[in-house]
């Protein structure tokens, strides 16, 4: 009898915490009535639990930035956005269009035949170590980057110089004379294989980041070698020209940037920025409404964005930036019935992307009708998204031979977030009720990458978002050369494709956007290859003392934090 | 020391002779007679290991009720589709985190499916997690135990040997290198668990197996020449037995829990099927704006967890024969 | 005594290379390329070649074993693909704060664990024993990371008593503590009772009685001290199992120890780090078990003047 | 009149189980005088140790006093608190039991468990305890006493632990010494060492002594007088000499013929027929009558008194009733 009392007890203690948890939640709308107390953005008197100063803007990263070194990381942009300089920066100006800006480099031209770049440099750079940087160390970046040895990561956006590629096989030594001419401290003219549009957008990117020699060297030293260099690891070793300096890496806590009182561009007025890593999105809302967060990005926890929205107190705080970028899913079109037209635009029509935007993202996104995204050049705003219409699509499968539907196969990734599993259940459910009948497969992601390698992966979601605001980063990289397989698209249009191939080379700004018009309707829309689904937005929310944030303009979830400042209490 | 006060049956009475006089002695009481034994006399009836197993319940309530909540849930799942209201995994987007209500007794998720449902079909995976890869690495352990108690030497040492690597093997490792190498979902949970928990059965099997083997009856039996695997199944199986009933309800819960963590990790029930730690997991972000539907797995599978433990310490109570009394 | 430790130290010495050879084999039998994970989408195929190249992964198997016991040999368990530095200096790095962990928890698990077990004995089917016993069952049935979100959700966010996440003040530690220290506490009250009451029937108990100590002399210098010989053991063992990372406790409450590295290794399939994580972590629970087998020897006399 | 150590009177110790009331002792009178050693003999089951343990006062739960008056010379040791009856265990009144391999404390030395005995009823130091405890060793013939004083009860056989035993009993020279079966776990060879040492110990302490056991040789080898009991009750008493001369009991003659003797050759031995009987369930009448070779009618409905037949020799049984047995019905 008495150990039922004990039971009890102990559950009553369970249903205690399940009923404070509740707390006030009831019948009305339960976000207001929790978000409401500490007075949500007003920003109280907050005790910072990390000890770092109150003038330090807090943000998160999901895991441990990999690294601050642009030969080490294709993902976490965030160190080398913060602490290096490029020689060219891109802008959204007034008008929403993203336009190339002089950066380290004060000006710029470009030979006749597109091949040859001539830059000079701003004379009052100065790296962390008080260096100056000159052209050499533009040199040095590269060089850097191509060395057989390092592996960089990011060569893929060099190797388009002169001699790239035979540096990378270890044929040179240095591009200097081959690739890249120095001209004194201050100029350099960096020369192309062949033509390339993008050029200059690429240098914007964060692969561009440039690095100083002698910290270089330094760092490779330490590390035993370039492969294991502590040049993006280790804040004694790093060395960049931006305004902020890594000053402190605690693993699996937190990174701290110090404010650059020497930047070129005028120092910031914040003394530095905390970047705590926080991988459960469930926390860090935790640790913003607490006001321990400056910034909380609602990438990963989608969940919480009518919470903030419906928030009086956080309405007006909300950043919303839409990514430069398509979430899509794939077709297969060496798997039937895919193979048919009529059944990827049945595939296409069978999807409610208004209703799952409104209830998966709570609006956070634009419902697609084309790869290229708004503010792409090339991007045809006249074509609009792709309706919704089942019956449509019933009869179009009906015509193509598949009246009672056919089996088909999405594969997810097992490292996929909560919200991407739901998106995909309810897609699942959408094409059911066209007769598509969904198995939703899961693979771990290594396999995955194996299997779409060799071109026979079934239909899968992501996104792709810009590295550079220009349209062939977004077809060429799929259906162009290796693409086309690699990401197991087999889109067999040749005559697309070699028109693909040939667009990287117009020179004329004009003659090239309108023929990225051209073949973002075909891909997309006449031949159906991509089952393109909406532009994603991004949405963060701020705490009001944060001022004049202003979100990257590219797909990276990462930005810049030059321009933000913090309203300080009294 | 005197928790209750139990109203037992008063001391036996018996008829003292009287001290005085004759009066009172009967007639022919001198006549010798041949009592017999009576009846109740006769020693306690021995009970088997089910006998003593079901005769649990006759005297602990808390034992009783945990198992009715254990075959509850046993019967709700298993007759999944009988009970549950709605199919789990039809989505119905309108309904999205509709909070609790006649039609969704414990409310929806985001994809509008009904959180009762899913958690009705979700135990079942939660149950054959904990009851399967129970069963099969006892099973495992059990026969390796009795083989490397009862043959000894060589034999002895591989297997203790091995136990000893499995035993300090990372479950969590595993689980993920079957995860990557078959494909995540049941059976990698099921290949994972029955791997890792099959040694400490074996180790424990063994020392037992140690133990009886020194006893007289398994002597007896060696000495009039029973084949030793006859003497394994015959005689040391059964006396085994109670321990492994312990250790099952022991293992059942773990491996709810288990499960339950490992589809924290991403490693558990695959969707858009579901068990109870991926839907705690999964709604963990709605405990703001709809608690129940993060709340009503967690306390699924405490109750659960707790029912087990209950049995399981019931269980031992009676049949661990270091625990008994008199 | 001491042959009997060196006994168990040279039976532990194959273990250890045994678990080092599968772990390694596992995981480097494993389909996929690690490096096209780390680079996700933007993976450009000629760079992931070259990277893969560079970083020794077409080489056999067996070279590359080889290449990682030498490295071990000397210090060097390699380098992590996704974090860039020295695993060493990884490990090293988290591992404090693990220890960290163990600590606060195991003192929770320790200081609410023995006494209550202790009572319950004691106060053996009473209503205190019942209560108790329901408290510990309860702690040993919660599933952690409930427990532990639903700990962070109230006494966290909603009543502000404690910080939410991090691992830089004590304070950080006190609810992660709870969390595995009730689980622990839960099983140590259990072992403990059913230990001193075992204990308790025993003859000599009886004698120490007879001898004339009062009750509370007999359970505490006779009762006790025998009884706690499996539970000093358990105690051990579980000590080492909090060493060896308390991976999803770590993961919620955003401490960056030993779990936390292997959970994020096994998400980014960081080879060198995973393998030399998941050994370590391994070794550390060999050198617990260890530990309490030789602590039980040191305990127990009968052993111990062998 | 006054050299009476111990006086047990109408003793009842009952067990409260969940089927219902044990009357384990029910209703036993015991006197014990000084220097005296008194048996107490029966089957296992029929009290014997309960009587002991009720004495100590170690009775564990289920079990407890019911009714009765223990007499220890002036004081009733029912009526003590907990902390004066722990005065009197071990210093008074010392217990010996028959599991030596058990009841001695497995992680404490030997000579820890003596000097703890001795500190716990003597104002003596660490230093003196510990003469008195090698004292003691020496005195119930440990070889080395010095460096067993060292020893883990596993160090040592079952002999030599029944000795520490002992010695731990003797060391505070109790008044009344219980010793609880205390041969029967040794071989026969350590058998008689250690009852001779009992004996011993009892002569050169005047240690009254109340020996338990099921084995009347033990008794006729060690002790004075003798109560012989059953199913909780005491069913004959008398000195040694007449239980072996003229044992009139049936059961007490059903005892003393199941021991072989060597001066007799026969073709099996004499045993008691039936098991120890049920306490929960015992017959109305005399509690032996299911057993009972001469069991007559009236043992069936009636329960017989003791009766004295003479020279102290009192014996529960209608055989011994010459009112019963002379009316002739």
């Amino acid at each position: 009898m008495k150990k039922l009392l004990a039971i009890l007890l102990a559950l009553a203690l369970v249903f205690s915490m399940a009923a404070c948890s509740s707390g006030g939640g009831g019948g009305e709308q339960p976000a207001p009535a929790d978000g409401g107390e500490g007075e949500g953005g007003e920003t109280a008197a907050v005790v910072y639990e990390d000890g770092f100063p109150e003038n330090v803007l807090r943000i998160t990263y999901q895991a441990e930035p990999e690294s601050a070194d642009p030969a080490c990381t294709t993902a976490d942009y965030i160190l080398m956005m913060n602490c290096m300089d490029t020689l060219v920066r891109t802008e959204t100006n007034a008008a929403g269009e993203n336009v190339t800006v002089p950066s380290v480099a004060e000006s710029w031209s470009v030979s006749d035949d597109g091949l040859t770049y001539s830059f000079h440099l701003r004379d009052d750079v100065k790296f962390h170590n008080g260096e100056m940087l000159t052209s050499d160390d533009v040199l040095y970046t590269v060089d850097r980057m191509l060395q057989p040895e390092r592996a960089g990561r990011n060569s893929g956006w060099m190797d388009m110089i002169k001699g790239g590629a035979d540096m990378l096989d270890g044929k040179i030594d240095t591009l200097e004379g081959v690739g890249i001419i120095i001209n004194g401290d201050y100029d350099l003219d960096i020369i192309l294989d062949a033509p390339y549009a993008p050029f200059l957008a690429c240098l914007s990117t964060p692969a561009w980041s440039l690095c100083n020699r002698e910290a270089g060297d330094r760092a490779d030293e330490a590390g035993g070698g370039p492969l294991t260099s502590l040049y993006g690891s280790d804040p004694e070793y790093f060395c960049g020209s931006g305004p902020f300096m890594l000053d402190e890496w605690v693993l699996n806590d937190h990174v701290f940037l110090k404010t650059n009182p020497d930047y070129w561009r005028g120092a910031n007025s914040m003394e530095g920025i905390l970047i705590r890593i926080i991988p459960d999105p469930q926390t860090e809302k935790m640790l913003f409404d607490a006001g321990q967060l400056d910034i909380f990005d609602l990438d990963h926890a989608l969940d919480q964005i009518p919470v903030y929205r419906d928030d009086p107190a956080y309405a007006n705080n909300l950043n919303v930036k839409t990514v430069l970028g398509t979430s899509y899913l794939s077709i297969n079109e060496n798997i039937e019935p895919f193979n048919d037209v009529r059944v990827r635009k049945a595939f296409q029509l069978a999807i409610d992307r208004q209703t799952l935007i409104d209830t998966q993202y709570y609006g956070a996104a634009t419902p697609a009708g084309t790869f290229l995204a708004p503010g792409v050049p090339g991007y045809d705003p006249d074509l609009g998204a792709i309706p919704y219409d089942p019956e449509q699509a019933k009869a179009l499968l009906a015509e193509a031979g598949y009246p009672d539907g056919f089996d088909m196969e999405i594969v997810q990734t097992t490292d996929a977030s909560t919200s991407d599993i739901e998106v995909n259940d309810a897609i699942a459910s959408y094409l059911e009720a066209v007769g598509i009948h969904v198995t939703i497969k899961q693979m771990d992601s290594a396999s995955w990458y194996d299997l779409r390698g060799t071109g026979e992966s079934p239909t899968y979601r992501t996104s792709w978002t810009a590295d550079f605001n220009d349209p062939d980063n977004f077809l060429y990289e799929m259906y162009g050369g290796s693409g086309n397989k690699r990401r197991s698209w087999n889109y067999y249009n040749e005559d697309v494709i070699k028109r693909l191939t040939d667009a990287r080379y117009i020179v004329d700004e004009d003659e090239r956007t309108a023929e990225y018009v051209w073949l973002d309707n075909q891909i997309t829309r006449e031949d159906a290859a991509m089952n393109v689904l909406w532009h994603k937005q991004k949405i963060r929310v701020l705490q009001s003392r944060v001022k004049g944030f202003v979100p990257m303009w590219a797909g990276y979830g990462d930005s810049g934090y030059y321009e933000t400042s913090l309203e300080l209490g009294n | 020391m005197f928790g209750k006060k139990k109203q037992a049956a008063p001391a036996v009475t018996t008829n003292p002779a009287p001290a005085e006089g004759t009066d009172w002695i009967p007639e022919g009481a001198l006549k010798p007679i041949y009592v017999e034994e009576s009846a109740e006399a006769e020693i306690a009836p021995y009970q088997n290991t089910w006998e003593k197993f079901w005769s649990i319940f006759k005297h602990n309530k808390v034992a009783l009720i945990s198992l009715i909540v254990i075959i509850l849930y046993i019967v709700i799942c298993v007759g999944a589709p009988l009970f549950a209201p709605y199919d789990p995994i039809e989505t119905n987007l309108a309904n999205g985190l509709a909070l609790p209500s006649k039609e969704h007794l414990l409310g929806c998720d985001k994809l509008g499916r009904d959180v009762l449902s899913r958690m009705i079909y979700g135990g079942r995976i939660s149950l054959m997690i904990g009851l399967f890869p129970t069963l099969v690495s006892m099973t495992i352990g059990t026969v390796l135990g009795i083989t490397a108690g009862f043959l000894g030497g060589k034999v002895d040492q591989l297997i203790m040997r091995i136990a000893d690597i499995c035993m300090a093997f990372p479950s969590l490792l595993l689980a993920m290198v079957v995860s990557y190498t078959i494909g995540p979902g049941f059976l990698t949970i099921f290949l994972a668990l029955s791997f890792v928990n099959w040694a400490g059965t074996a180790r424990v099997v063994r020392s037992e197996v140690l133990s009886l083997r020194e006893k007289e009856y398994v002597e007896a039996a060696t000495s009039i020449g029973v084949k030793r695997w006859v003497i394994m199944l015959r005689h040391i199986l059964p006396n085994c037995l109670p321990t492994l009933i312990v250790m099952l309800t022991n293992h059942i819960p773990g491996n709810i829990l288990t499960e339950s963590s490992l589809s924290f990790l991403g490693i558990g029930a695959q969707p858009p099927m579901t068990s109870w730690g991926l839907m705690v997991y999964q709604t963990k972000s709605y405990l703001d704006r709809n608690p129940t539907i993060t709340l009503a797995p967690g306390i699924a599978i405490l109750i659960l967890v707790v029912a087990f433990n209950f049995l399981g310490d019931a269980v031992r109570d009676k049949l661990d024969p270091r625990l008994q009394e008199q | 005594m001491v042959k009997y430790i060196v006994n168990r130290i040279l039976v532990t010495i194959p273990i250890i290379i045994a678990i080092i050879l599968i772990v390694f084999l596992l995981l480097q039998v494993l389909p996929g390329n690690p490096i096209q994970v780390m680079m996700k989408e933007k993976a450009n195929q000629a760079v992931i070649d070259r990277v893969t190249e560079q970083m020794g992964l077409n080489d056999p198997v067996m070279v590359r074993f080889g290449r990682y016991l030498w490295g071990m040999l000397h210090g060097d368990l390699g380098h992590s693909y996704k974090l860039k530095r020295p695993v060493t200096q990884l490990i090293m790095t988290a591992f404090p704060n693990t220890v960290k962990l163990a600590i606060t928890s195991a003192l929770v698990a320790w200081i609410i664990g023995m006494p209550t077990g202790i009572i319950s004995a004691i106060r053996k089917d009473t209503l205190l024993d019942r209560t108790l016993m329901g408290f510990s069952l309860v702690g040993i049935s919660l599933p952690v990371f409930w427990a532990a979100m639903l700990l962070q959700y109230i006494l966290g966010y909603k009543l502000k008593l404690l910080p939410i996440s991090g691992y830089s003040t004590w304070r950080h530690m006190i609810m992660p503590a709870i969390v595995l220290g009730w689980a622990s506490s839960g099983s140590i009250a259990r072992l403990t009772r059913s230990s001193l009451l075992g204990v308790m029937k025993n003859d000599y108990i009886r004698t120490a009685r007879a001898k004339g100590l009062v009750e509370s002399a007999v359970v505490t210098r006779h009762g006790l001290k025998n009884s706690m010989i499996p539970v000093v053991t358990m105690m051990a063992m579980q000590f080492a199992s909090l060493l060896s990372g308390a991976v999803i406790t770590e993961s919620v409450f955003g401490i960056g120890g030993i779990g936390q590295l292997m959970v994020s290794a096994i998400s980014q399939r960081d080879m060198p780090l995973l393998q030399s994580s998941v050994i370590f972590s391994t070794m550390i629970i060999i050198v617990g078990n260890l530990v309490a087998d030789i602590l039980y020897s040191f305990l127990d006399p009968k052993i111990r003047t062998q | 009149m006054d050299d009476t150590i111990l006086k047990i009177r109408g003793l009842k110790t009952q067990f409260f189980t969940s089927k219902g009331v044990v009357p384990a002792v029910d209703g036993v009178d015991v006197t014990v005088r000084a220097g005296e050693a008194v048996g107490l003999v029966g089957e296992s089951g029929c009290g014997k140790s309960m009587t002991a343990m009720s004495v100590m006062q170690l009775l564990q739960h289920p079990g407890r006093v019911v009714e009765g008056e223990i007499w220890l010379k002036d004081r009733n040791l029912l009526e003590l608190t907990k902390r004066e009856m722990c005065d009197v265990r071990g210093n008074e009144i010392s217990m010996i039991f028959q599991e030596p391999m058990t009841s001695l404390n497995p992680v404490f030395t030997i000579g820890k468990q003596v000097m703890e005995a001795v500190r716990q009823h003597q104002d003596v130091s660490k230093a003196e305890a510990k003469k008195i405890a090698i004292d003691i060793f020496r005195r119930i013939g440990i070889p080395e006493p010095e460096k067993r004083f060292y020893s883990y009860p596993h160090q040592l056989s079952g002999g030599l632990r029944q000795r520490v035993m002992i010695g731990m009993a003797m060391v505070c020279n109790p008044s009344l010494m219980i010793c609880d079966e205390p041969t029967t776990a040794l071989d026969v060879t350590i058998e008689a060492q250690i009852l001779y040492l009992i004996k011993e110990m009892q002569k050169e302490k005047g240690t009254a002594v109340v020996m338990i056991t099921h084995n009347l040789g033990v008794v006729a080898e060690s002790c004075d007088y003798v109560y012989v009991m059953y199913a909780g009750k005491i069913m004959e008493e008398a000195s040694v000499f007449e239980i072996f001369e003229n044992p009139t009991h049936p059961y007490t003659f059903g005892l003393l013929n199941s021991i072989p003797k060597t001066t007799e050759v026969k073709d099996h031995l004499f045993t008691i027929r039936g098991l120890v009987p049920n306490l929960l369930s015992l017959p109305k009448g005399c509690r032996f009558c299911t057993r009972c070779d001469k069991a007559m009618q009236i043992c069936t409905e009636y329960e017989p008194d003791l009766y004295d037949i003479g020279g102290g020799h009192k014996v529960r049984c209608f055989l011994a009733n010459k009112e019963v047995m002379e009316s002739g019905k």
